[in-house]
């Protein structure tokens, strides 16, 4: 799958996209942020406070219990600030 | 109805803009139009605005779409810049035509509500060295929610 | 905070209109505008409008006085044409620059509605060779009175 | 004083303006429209019914009830339809 970080998510990961094979037990957001938040110090930092980060899956806006398959992309991302 | 939506860094040509826009039709009696400004807030010498290109232009279709579901429009226009901004710059464009002032005014602000807090944008504001990601408002989600009630 | 008010035959250039309006200061985020359009309704050929001139300009500077004493305004232009206008013209360009955009579209919204029942301004359409005047419409009348509830 | 007419009401009466000495008895607009609509019948039509007419004295909105002097001026137009 497709994984995309955007603004301090982006920084804390210390990168913008990158793919992963779905890791087994993984089927929503919340449980591929969990095992997100284990591959390192700044994906800790990223997904340590889960209620301040918000995600699409195949580029809509989608919740942590949204369900995820092997060729989704999905992005995290605080609030947005457009406008 | 016409719809236009550009992300783009460089700046905008608002007359030009407005121009093609009021082609649409000879019952167009009224252009309602939004542009925001960076603000020098305490000291602010750049904003920096990224976003998620897959997502935006999907998403803010998804809700010129709408605003065409819910009035009577002849056209609209959205333009976002990305990229690092100065003071005084302009951010968004957002320019909504139709027959008769109420629907332009309404759907202008009922897009710029939408656009705020759902089109994957995200602003980092400089001072100085020190940057620092904007934190989103409270009062955005609030004008946001009273279109759906 | 500036007010510019004028009363023309020629059109306006919008762009030159809005770079006026956003020099008045770095605290500038927001700005609204309403343009109304002349609609080619039912074959219309031509609107020709007529004006009280020692009163146009004093009525509209009092509503402006009073927008900025309702919302935290940071500028305002009002252009309004006069004479003939062909189907596609713009008629009037309502603009207001504020810090956020909640005042600047409540402002321009409000400046409209009482432009529309207030400014001594009367319209004639003509279609061929047949001139009529426009009648005053209640809805307008209604629009502009929310602003007082 | 001074009188002034807009839109029909300046086509019916035939002129766009004019200057009248304030007739002996008349205070208020409504007691000068009175006169007027006696003045031929282009202004007996212009003044025919004042529900149709609004007023301004001194280029301000006025009333039918509003109080007049002899250096006032006072326009007589039909509901203004600008914007």
């Amino acid at each position: 799958m497709n994984l995309l970080y955007f603004a301090w998510v982006r920084q804390k990961v210390g990168k913008s996209e990158e793919t992963l094979e779905l890791p087994d037990g993984v089927s929503t957001v919340r449980a591929l942020a969990q095992h997100l938040s284990m591959l390192g110090p700044g994906y800790a930092e990223a997904f340590a406070d889960p209620g301040r980060l918000r995600t699409a899956v195949n580029q809509e806006h989608a919740t942590f219990d949204t369900t995820i398959g092997p060729d989704d992309e999905v992005a995290f991302f605080p609030p947005v600030t457009g406008g | 109805m016409s719809a236009t939506i550009k992300i783009q860094g460089e700046d905008f040509d608002i007359a030009a803009e407005l121009a093609a826009l009021a082609k649409g039709g000879a019952d167009i009696g009224a252009v309602a139009t939004f542009t925001g400004h960076v603000r020098a807030d305490d000291g602010l010498t750049a904003l920096v605005l990224e976003h998620y290109p897959a997502m935006t232009a999907r998403e803010i279709a998804r809700h010129v779409a709408e605003a065409q579901a819910r009035w009577p429009l002849r056209g609209v226009t959205i333009l976002h810049r990305v990229g690092r901004l100065a003071p005084g710059e302009r951010i968004v464009l957002v320019a909504v035509a139709a027959s008769h002032r109420g629907a332009a005014f309404e759907a202008c602000q009922f897009l710029m509500d939408y656009l705020k807090v759902h089109a994957p944008f995200w602003k980092q504001e400089e001072r100085g060295g020190v940057a620092r990601w904007v934190e989103a408002k409270p009062a955005d989600a609030d004008a946001a929610a009273r279109w759906r009630q």
